[in-house]
């Protein structure tokens, strides 16, 4: 059974549609991508994922329950991880403190595991008493995902994590993601536009326009840069 | 900080009828007496014992039979202590329950913003609180003290009893904390005594630090206050004790149910007054037993503000008798002539629409009782109106 | 060269045949309301009379507080501080310097200009540009408590806390006073009413509804609400000069913060921007206190705070627009039929072209804080140059629009718009020199109609009339095209926020045209549109830079869009032009692939 | 001068203690609430009861905050959350809120003034000064809240999620916070402070339902002056409040009320965010 599925799910901001009809399913341990370029409504994707903005239509499901009227904080404890785009931890909060949230996500595991963070990050234990807005861009991008895998969720909604971070880090955040499906069987729903992190992550990829999927690419088709450069950038 | 209360502003208004004991036939069409009073606002503390020193006369006077037989009705109306509602109560007192007298205590702020109602609507007023002096009016009679017949008395003994020399003064900024203050002031130099400095907070202000710490740093040997009554005069009171500050305290704003109030704050202040329950007199005697047969456990300690108001309702019962009518110029006639042995003595408002009275210096004890000092035979009101 | 004007005047004033005005009805109106006022001293009572002619000068003064918080969302607690000006001007002339017909004129005009004054100074201070509207609330909160402190402080002068009474004044009889009132009232409500359905009335709810939008159609918004403050505060004083002289006391308390929300009280529970709904307000719950707080005396004012926050939280219009509604249900045909005002084409202006470049930047650079978010952007924009900007998110596109469109913005650099400097200007000033600016999500006036969104953009050419609106719409050629192709035309009479996403879109691009711009900014105006719909706006596009020789920036997400209508592209990346081409340079160019793909890095990196 | 130092040293605490309440929930909620003021009458009716059922003085203290508290729960319940979207009409709601609160005081109180038995009376020598006692712990409490606050706000799971609500909402929720449950939670706390504030204020001033008003306008100028934040609070009580003092000493006492109103909204003209904004 899927993890995650959801079934012609329609959202927007206030009179327009943004999301027109999105049908997805990820299985368990499994690392999809959605691809597409900027502005077709991959962000607008994880946010009614999570519960911020409501569904207008449609269902989402995640294991097997119909989680589509409840909030984003329930969706949360029942295990479902999110990462936002940018620079998405809280900067005036310190490091331990921005891990110490994420340790309501998942209800299953109400304990933070630590060493599992510090253990992909080992940079983290050195820095749990600075403020999150001192470190680097693409530690604040490390912080974030581990935040919100500091409870072992069953899936992780991650949005962009290579969005203004530098390509080692990129690589790193990939192997580190393919490392976490395999020994831990956590399911990743990732949106990016990075296509070095898609071909080392994902095992296979929606790509959307314009607020729909437009096509499914298979782990073959990632391999192929052509095919995918023509879905993130013209 | 603005402390304008919300109670001014909607000049909320209390009608409380009372009628007669007795209960008796209703045959004419009774007297209104129209009482504004501060039920809100700085004057709150007082105002019930105001109310029911009016109940009780009201109702010894229908018990006996009314006036030219017809009974009086009190109408009760809240001013807020303030101009804004006394304006209000005025204009519902005068033109919508139409009565035929005004007898009140009030703050200065509230008599003088009725008086042009009073004027307008051509209605007799008999003001039963002591004030700061020189209030004139065709329709004005005052019964209480004022600052030549109360001053004196305190300045004096702070003098010569106790050797003080340099003064400092605070009060609320209103016509009456102004007035008694600048009088105290020209006496105190008059005497030959100091003033120091003299303070002032709006009507409602409550901090009180920045005048006490001057007051403080001043080293005078007196201190004389004299705010609006009630909420400013505790609360100057209290963060006074609270600060420590133990020099003469004379408080010529205080009355004696307001210092019971204050509790052991309120020890060891000197009071100047036309009235203390002490006094010996039959009638004063009769009057405290009538209020406690009347009233029991809810009965207010009748005072200074509260006596007055009762022998304003008795003098008014005189002046409709002699004038033969209620009708409002030959009882304004009538008012200067008729004499009322009260609890107070006798009482006639014939100088100058002012009264003679006997003052009485007394200090607070720390159970909230009063001890007499001195007192003062028929103190003369002075010039207040001549061209009346 | 110089084009030709073709037809009419180059600076349009509408002619005054056009005006449409409420005059008549209005007219008829306080006819009838003056001649009620006129008897009804002779059927009520004294004390309701007496009652009445305070409740009526206070229903002006709630009706500034409407002109301002309900039409302009100007939210004050100050109003009353006015009131007391006016107030303690009569008492303080009458009481300290003397009483008659020349004394009584001398006291109003101090008491008007002294609130006109003081409304200004506040004014300014409140209402500078990006300036939030809770500062403007502050200071207004600030202004009642400052003018009560003064009093205060003002000893035997003002009276201090027991106010002044008892000085002279005219003892007319109670009827005379209460058509004083009421002529008063009467004459004020009907100013206004003709004032807020004035095209500059329209122009004060858009300045509610969306004042940064004001600003780019080139709405001295700042002026304006100083402007109607000082007003406002006028009418106020007026009102408390009636009351000092009729009551014959002043009090702090009439000027003071109470008395400020007792008003709004009164305003939001008539409902605000209605007019007569704060007049009948301040009146019924002014005159029910005075009734009712005599045998209620607590339970009605907990009655009215109950009521208060009822309407606030459940019924923010308060209750007289459910009045409207339900006379409409039972009076079939009480609708008013809107008038839809007649499109024309605007008169051709004549411009200078091709003498200076339309928009040099040279060195332009901003930063948040350590944040460097551009960094040395050059360019030359030229004419009829559709010319994108593209990069990913975060490279600072919007960023480089706002600097362009607002002096305030930039860090540091220069920006010359047709040989003139951009000086450090408010984005109206910005708009005088020719750029309009639209923004990424369609910013419309949400209760104005399609024609009173587009007349509002007209604001800087055709200055509004205060009393009368222009039953003719006119547009420049650009933007009457748009409102004709996409639909918008047949709903020149539909409040903007009843639009479909698309037409919002399309109606700010109108607006912006309106202004008859020579250098438009767009960011994204295309989100959200279907196919057809954006091929429409490109083809508008294209056609104002080959026809209008405009130019034009774009920023652009959708690359075949930016490669359908662009005639030159600019490529930003961490806040600098990496690439600046022709749209095949660009498109074709591995560098823009890699920024995309997120493969590209400048060497210096974003690690801070 | 040591008592001008006393004075404005104690003035501050009084400020920062009646001011923290309106804080909290304008930190967290981004709302104004101005029925602060009719919470901090609420605490002064309840020490008012507490002196009233003869229990000891300082009870009315935690009293209050547990009386505030409740009825802070209800009102966000009913009034306030339908606001959030709408703050300048939840400054005119809870304005509306405070008349109603002021009116049922009233109703069940009376509308006379009332006193209240003072904990602490009389003076000690402080600083070579003689010096009103209860002013002087009016400090130390003062000093002990602006503890609290901090080690809830900062060594707290709930400080730690108002503080994550404060700075990214969304994100908050989408990490599983209860974000309606912690702005439940901190107008109840905001009210609990308030009445408290109100409480321990009363045995300086009498109480009657109007007690909190003049207290609000002030508060509520600190607060944006603070810049949201503890220490900002402190300073600006500081600041304003010393300012204050010094008006009312070498000016007037009357000019002295304008201080705080006057200087805010100088400074916030020059410091739209305050003066301490992170």
């Amino acid at each position: 059974m899927a993890i995650l599925s959801t079934s012609k799910i329609i959202a927007g901001y206030k009179t327009a549609n943004v999301l027109r009809g999105v049908s997805i399913e990820v299985e368990p341990g499994e690392i999809v991508a959605v691809v597409g370029r900027n502005g077709v409504g991959k962000t607008t994707l994880m946010r009614t994922l999570i519960g911020l903005l409501p569904l207008r239509e449609g269902r989402i499901t995640f294991n097997g329950m119909d989680i589509s009227g409840e909030s984003a904080d329930r969706r949360a404890r029942r295990g479902i991880a999110y990462a936002p785009q940018g620079r998405g931890i809280f900067p005036h909060l310190t490091v331990q403190e921005n891990l110490r949230m994420g340790s309501f996500i998942n209800d299953a595991q109400p304990v933070p595991n630590f060493d599992l963070v510090f253990g992909y990050f080992p940079f983290l234990k050195e820095r749990l008493s600075q403020r999150g807005g001192t470190l680097s861009g693409g530690q604040q991008a490390m912080l974030a995902i581990a935040r919100a895998l500091i409870c072992e969720p069953a899936l992780l909604l991650l949005d962009e994590p290579s969005d203004g971070v530098q390509p080692s880090i990129v690589e790193e955040i990939g192997a580190f993601l393919v490392d976490l499906s395999k020994t831990r069987s956590i399911s990743v729903l990732l949106v990016e536009q990075n296509i070095g992190l898609m071909q080392t992550a994902a095992h296979r990829a929606y790509a959307m326009d314009k607020g729909q999927v437009t096509s499914e690419l298979s782990g073959e088709d990632l391999k192929d840069e052509m095919i995918l450069a023509t879905h993130v950038v013209v | 900080m603005t402390k304008t209360r919300t109670a001014n502003l909607a000049g909320a208004l209390a009608v409380a009828t009372v009628l007669g004991l007795g209960g008796g036939a209703m045959a004419a069409e009774t007297i209104k007496i129209g009482i504004p009073v501060g039920l809100s606002g700085a004057n709150s503390v007082v105002a019930p014992s105001v109310v029911q020193a009016a109940e009780l006369a009201a109702a010894e006077i229908n018990k006996a039979g009314g006036v030219l037989g017809r009974q009086i009705e009190l109408v009760v109306a809240d001013d807020g202590s303030g101009a804004q509602g006394a304006q209000k109560a005025f204009d519902s007192l005068v033109f919508q329950k139409k009565v035929d007298v005004l007898i009140s205590m009030e703050t200065s702020a509230a008599r003088n913003a009725g008086l042009p109602i009073v004027n307008r609507g051509r209605v007799p007023f008999i003001y039963t609180s002591f004030y700061e002096g020189r209030s004139c009016s065709p329709w004005l009679y005052v019964n209480a003290w004022v600052p030549e017949q109360q001053v004196a008395p305190i300045v004096d003994h702070f003098m010569s009893a106790e050797g003080a020399k340099t003064f400092f003064l605070v009060g609320s900024d209103y016509a009456f904390g102004r007035g008694m203050l600048e009088f105290t002031a020209d006496y105190i130099a008059q005497k030959g005594g100091k003033v120091l400095g003299d303070e002032y907070l709006p009507m409602d202000g409550t901090d009180w630090t920045a005048i006490i710490s001057k007051l403080k740093s001043s080293g005078a040997d007196a201190l004389i206050t004299s705010t609006a009554g009630g909420a400013p005069n505790v609360t100057l009171t209290k963060q006074l004790r609270a600060a420590g500050v133990d020099i003469p305290y004379g408080n010529l704003a205080v009355d004696e149910g307001t210092a019971r109030n204050m509790g052991a704050d309120a020890a060891g202040i000197y009071i100047s007054a036309s009235y203390i329950t002490d006094i010996p007199s039959q009638e004063n005697q009769a009057f405290l037993r009538n209020m406690k047969a009347h009233f029991g456990d809810d009965l207010k300690t009748p005072n200074d503000l509260s006596v007055p108001q009762y022998e304003g309702v008795y003098l008014y019962k005189l002046a409709v008798e002699k004038a033969g009518t209620t009708d409002s110029q030959a009882v304004i006639d009538a008012l200067d002539d008729v004499a009322f042995m009260g609890p107070r003595g006798k009482i006639q408002m014939n100088k100058q629409r002012h009264a003679p009275l006997t003052m009485y210096l007394a200090q607070v004890q720390a159970d909230g009782g009063i001890r007499l000092i001195s007192s003062f035979k028929d103190v003369d009101p002075g010039e207040q109106c001549p061209n009346l | 060269m110089v084009e030709q004007a073709q037809n009419g005047p180059a600076k349009g004033q509408p002619s005054a045949a056009r005006q449409r005005s409420d005059l008549g009805t209005v007219l008829k109106v306080s006819a009838a309301a003056l001649v009620v006022l006129g008897v009804a001293p002779f059927f009520l009572d004294i004390y309701t009379v007496n009652i009445l002619i305070r409740a009526l000068l206070l229903a002006a003064l709630a009706l500034t507080v409407d002109l301002l918080w309900g039409y302009t969302g100007i939210l004050t607690f100050g109003q009353s501080a006015f009131f007391g000006i006016g107030a303690y001007a009569c008492a303080l002339v009458f009481t300290h310097w003397g009483f008659g017909a020349g004394w009584a004129i001398l006291a109003l005009a101090l008491g008007v200009l002294a609130a006109m004054a003081v409304a200004g100074l506040a004014g300014w201070l409140a209402f500078y540009h990006g300036a939030s509207p809770l500062y403007g609330s502050i200071v207004t909160l600030a202004l009642p408590i400052v003018v009560t402190q003064v009093v205060f402080a003002g000893g035997r002068t003002t009276g201090s806390s027991s106010g002044l009474s008892g000085f002279p004044t005219y003892y007319w009889t109670i009827e005379t006073w209460f058509w004083i009132a009421g002529a008063f009232l009467v004459v004020v409500t009907a100013l206004a009413w003709l004032f807020v359905r004035s095209d500059m009335g329209r122009v004060l709810v858009a300045i509610r509804e969306n004042e940064t939008r004001c600003a780019y159609l080139g709405i001295p918004v700042s002026r304006i609400k100083i402007l109607l403050f000082v007003a406002a505060g006028a009418i106020g004083a007026v009102a408390g000069f009636g009351y000092a002289a009729f009551t014959n006391v002043v009090a702090p308390e009439l000027t003071g913060f109470l008395l400020g929300t007792e008003l709004l009280i009164w305003v939001a529970l008539g409902g605000r921007g209605t007019l007569i709904g704060p007049v009948i307000g301040a009146i019924f719950i002014d005159v029910t206190s005075s009734y009712l707080s005599g045998s209620l005396p607590f339970y009605w004012k907990l009655l009215v705070g109950i009521l208060f926050v009822v309407v606030i939280v459940a019924l923010p219009q308060g209750l007289m627009p459910e009045v409207t509604k339900l006379w409409r249900r039972l009076v079939p045909g009480a609708k008013r039929a809107a008038e839809t005002p007649a499109l024309e084409r605007a008169p051709v202006r004549e411009v200078r072209r091709g003498v200076e470049k339309p928009l040099a930047v040279s060195g332009v650079h901003r930063h948040f804080g350590s944040l460097q978010v551009l960094q040395g952007i050059d360019f030359v924009a030229n004419e009829g140059e559709l010319l994108s900007l593209v990069g990913p998110n975060g490279a600072g596109k919007t960023t480089l629009i706002r600097c362009l469109a607002d002096g305030y913005e930039r860090s540091g650099g220069d920006i010359t718009v047709f040989g003139r400097e951009l000086g450090r200007w408010p984005p109206d000033r910005c708009v005088a020199l020719g750029i309009g600016r639209k923004f990424q999500t369609a910013n419309v006036f949400a209760t104005l109609t399609v024609a009173e969104c587009l007349r509002v953009s007209r604001y800087r050419l055709e200055p509004p009339s205060l009393w009368t609106s222009d039953t003719a719409l006119e547009l420049p050629e650009a933007a009457l095209r748009i409102v004709e192709e996409t639909g918008l035309a047949q709903s020149l009479d539909t409040e903007a926020r009843h639009l479909a996403h698309g037409q919002k879109q399309a109606l700010e691009l109108a607006m912006v045209l309106a202004l008859e711009p020579r250098i438009v900014l767009l960011d994204e105006p295309t989100a959200g549109l279907t196919r057809i719909e954006r091929e429409r706006i490109g083809a508008i596009l294209t056609s104002l830079t080959e026809r209008e020789r405009l130019s034009i920036l774009l920023v652009e997400h959708d690359l075949d869009f930016v490669r359908e209508i662009s005639s030159r592209v600019i490529v930003l990346h961490q806040g600098q032009i990496v690439l600046d081409g022709s749209v095949e340079e660009v498109v074709g160019s591995a560098l823009v692939r890699e920024i995309y793909a997120g493969t590209a890095m400048d060497g210096k990196g974003n690690e801070p | 001068m040591g008592g001008l130092l006393l004075d404005i040293l104690t003035t501050a605490a009084i400020l920062f203690a009646v001011a923290s309440g309106l804080m909290i929930i304008l930190g967290v909620m981004k709302l104004i609430n101005f029925a602060h003021g009719a919470f901090l009458t609420i605490g002064g009716y309840a020490a008012f009861v507490t002196t009233q059922l003869g229990w000891n003085p300082w009870l009315a203290v935690p009293f209050a905050a547990l009386v505030g508290f409740v009825l802070g729960l209800i009102v966000e319940r009913t009034i306030v959350r339908p606001l959030y979207t709408r703050p300048l009409d939840a400054i005119l709601a809870t304005w509306g809120l405070g008349i109603i609160i002021g009116q049922v005081i009233t109703i069940v109180f009376g509308r006379e003034v009332q006193f209240v038995q003072s904990p602490i009376s009389g003076a000690i020598e402080f600083l070579g000064q003689s010096y009103s006692t209860y002013r002087l712990v009016l400090v130390a409490l003062a000093a002990l809240l602006a503890v609290a606050l901090t080690a809830l706000l900062y060594f707290t799971r709930f400080g730690l999620n108002a503080r994550a609500v404060i700075m990214n909402e969304d994100l908050a929720r989408g990490l599983g916070i209860d974000s309606t449950r912690v702005r439940l939670t901190t107008f109840g706390l905001g009210a609990a402070l308030a009445s408290m504030a109100g409480a321990l204020v009363t045995p300086l001033i009498s109480v009657d339902p109007n007690l909190g008003l003049p207290w609000l306008v002030n508060s509520f100028m600190l607060v944006l002056v603070s810049g949201i934040s503890i220490p900002g609070l402190m300073v600006a009580s500081l600041i304003l409040g010393g300012a204050q003092v010094v008006v009312s000493t070498y000016v007037s006492a009357i000019l002295g009320g304008l201080t705080i109103v006057v200087l805010a909204a100088v400074i916030l003209r020059l410091r739209p965010q305050g003066l301490f904004s992170g």
